[in-house]
């Protein structure tokens, strides 16, 4: 599974690279979307926690245990805090949800995303991190929780 | 990157040496005390300020830059601190194409502010 | 096209990824301009759908960057195939795109 | 250190000799002090700017480049490069090719007004031409529309021609003069950090070689969190030396961008780019 999903990455970066934008693009007016984001769902409570143990509490009702089986994909010294590139995968069977937590933003609960039967527990996405501070990957596996977590160095601006 | 560090020595030596013809007048003074090194330190370390770590190596600050001497060791480099003081107060005037601004001359900093640098870089054995 | 929405979605060896980029502010609230606050003004909820049916929700806080770039995998997916984004801020704004799988 | 020193007089000094004005023998120099200085790399590649330098940091920038977060900005550019003014004509009626394809050739040197033409000055005069309004230079509509029209140049190789007459070879002659200036409270010229130092860190900021500098702008920066045109980053270089910064529209910014650019001739363009 794994061999699969690093092959169809390595074809998204290597179109991404150098492709004309328009050809791999597709773009449709908002009148013909299919799909509709329920605001209901939004889990408020725990976007206004201020620690990791508040938020998650929050957020699955229960605490993590450590797990090396969460790959979480960092830079140590991010070039911008306001986009710091971020990757979480896992090799956990049966992941129901993963969630991003930066431990020193005024927050803690950057992201958290629910998965349908199907769906891989591996994804990336763009954090602004305040200042160096570590950051947390959360994986729901099998109805238990699981974490793990890195540092990140937030570059100091020399000039500008 | 790699084989600077022998230009970087032969300048330092030539600093010093133009250091002492200086004419920056360096009454004795009292011997710094801890307040002047804390304010010293802050100077160093904040871009509106000194801004030195932006490209010195200097102990305690976080990812400096890597343009000027690493100051760890200032205590060899630049054994007297009146030659520190002339250099921080305007260096082009001895080495023309030196990217080190006056900071001095150009009221960056005050001479009293230099001095707390001085009082701070000097503190590191 | 006020809140465009790029995206790109690929499938190969039975998996299909979904990249995309959302044009939107992404305000923390806890920034400063000309001495006020920006107010918050952030993407709570983002859905992502294939043939019509859900396969990720995602639920994005003031952390999550400005013009935000996400993508993830599922697996399945066929060329031609519809993936649906929809999302909803913190002001009640939202925006929708579908895009063919390729 | 004494090569150095000799590029830097022969590079530096205007004032040295009463030689002509030659910018195919200063930009030998100044590549080959590029090529001096990192042996290794290809000149092309100093489109990457910052990039070359630091791996995490080219990670990083990779990731971003998956979909580039200037996206918006050519796609909007486009859209406006493709609309009809009141009179019925469009930016393509402009230039040459319709106006695709072109960046490369920019800035030039107009000898009807004595004066260096970038794009985005070029994109503002054929508003004008139709009765339209200039637009800010620096960021928005105008900014996207010049990535748009450095979008469709990508790869092309920089060719900015100096013509042999007096008045172009005296702006090229001022852009160079700016370059190697001195200014501002902490004293630095564009050449003190981006000739002297490029790779160098300033905390934790990684100077890009004055090489092939320009030709990933306009760029969106993440700092920005916007696209700007390469004379907003003049105006933040001044400000970030304590220099008083020129008019978006100065000859002192548009002499600089042809010097500078001159500089890079035979580089592919890359931009629109994206910086931190």
């Amino acid at each position: 599974m794994n061999g699969s999903i690093s092959a169809s990455r390595r074809a998204v970066l290597s179109a991404g690279a150098a492709g004309a934008l328009s050809a791999l693009i597709a773009r449709a007016a908002e009148a013909a979307a299919p799909a509709a984001a329920d605001a209901k769902l939004y889990p408020t409570a725990a976007f206004g926690a201020k620690t990791e143990v508040a938020a998650l509490k929050l957020l699955f009702g229960k605490a993590p245990k450590a797990s090396s089986k969460i790959d979480l994909g960092v830079p140590e010294i991010a070039e911008n805090g306001a986009v710091v590139p971020v990757t979480m995968a896992s090799g956990l069977p049966n992941v129901t949800a993963m969630a991003l937590l930066s431990l020193e933003n005024p927050y803690t609960l950057a992201c958290a995303y629910r998965l349908a039967p199907g769906t891989l527990a591996h994804m990336s996405s763009r954090l602004k991190l305040a200042k160096t501070t570590k950051v947390v990957a959360v994986v729901e596996s099998n109805g238990a929780l699981y974490r793990t977590s890195r540092m990140v160095k937030v570059t100091l601006g020399g000039c500008g | 990157m790699t084989g600077k560090g022998g230009c970087v020595k032969h300048e330092l030596r030539i600093l010093a040496l133009a250091a002492l013809c200086s004419l920056v007048p360096l009454a004795a003074r009292a011997a710094p005390t801890a307040a002047d090194i804390a304010a010293g330190r802050k100077i160093a370390f904040t871009k509106t300020l000194g801004n030195c770590i932006a490209c010195h190596v200097i102990p305690g600050g976080a990812q400096p830059g890597n343009i000027g001497p690493n100051l760890t060791h200032i205590r060899v480099l630049v054994p007297h601190r009146k030659d520190a003081y002339a250099i921080i107060f305007d260096e082009p005037a001895r080495k023309p194409q030196t990217p080190m601004p006056p900071f001095g001359r150009n009221h960056i900093l005050t001479p009293a502010q230099i001095r707390q640098v001085i009082a701070f870089l000097y503190s590191h054995k | 096209m006020a809140n465009p929405i790029l995206v790109r979605a690929q499938t190969a060896h039975g998996v299909t990824t979904v990249a995309c980029l959302v044009k939107h502010p992404m305000d923390s609230g806890f920034v400063k301009k000309a001495g006020k606050l920006i107010p918050p003004h952030y993407i709570e909820v983002i859905e992502f759908t294939h043939n019509g049916k859900t396969v990720l929700t995602g639920f994005w806080g003031p952390a999550v960057s400005r013009n935000p770039f996400f993508s993830f995998a599922f697996k399945g997916g066929k060329k031609g195939d519809t993936v649906g984004i929809a999302w909803v801020d913190n002001k009640g704004e939202r925006a929708a795109v579908s895009a063919k799988i390729a | 250190m004494r090569r150095w020193l000799l590029l830097l007089l022969a590079l530096a000094a205007p004032v040295a000799a009463a030689a002509a004005p030659n910018p195919a023998a200063d930009r030998a120099a100044f590549q080959g002090w590029f090529r001096h200085l990192f042996p290794q790399l290809p000149l092309a590649k100093y489109v990457d700017g910052p990039y070359n330098f630091s791996a995490s940091e080219r990670a990083q920038w990779q990731q971003i480049m998956e979909l580039p977060p200037y996206g918006f900005a050519v796609d909007h550019g486009k859209a406006l490069f493709d609309a009809r003014f009141p009179d019925g004509a469009g930016y393509a009626s402009c230039f040459p090719h319709g106006g695709i394809g072109i960046a490369q050739d920019y800035p030039q040197f107009d000898p009807k007004t004595g004066r260096v033409v970038t794009l985005p000055i070029a994109i503002n005069r054929c508003r004008v031409a139709h009765g339209l309004p200039k637009l800010k230079l620096t960021t928005g509509d105008l900014a996207d529309i010049d990535a748009y029209m450095v979008r469709t140049s990508r790869g092309h190789k920089i060719d900015v021609v100096v013509p042999d007459t007096k008045p172009a070879l005296a702006a090229y002659e001022a852009g160079k003069e700016y370059f190697y200036s001195r200014r501002g409270q902490l004293n630095f010229s564009c050449a003190s950090c981006h000739l002297q130092y490029p790779g160098h860190r300033v905390r934790g900021d990684t100077l890009a070689p004055a090489l092939g500098i320009t030709a990933s702008f306009p760029i969106y920066r993440s700092k920005w969190g916007n696209m700007g045109t390469l004379v907003r980053r003049f105006i933040g270089c001044n400000k970030n030396i304590r220099s008083a910064p020129d008019k978006p529209d100065s000859l002192a910014y548009r002499d600089l961008e042809y010097f500078l650019t001159a500089m890079s001739n035979g580089l592919p363009i890359a931009g629109p780019g994206a910086r931190p």
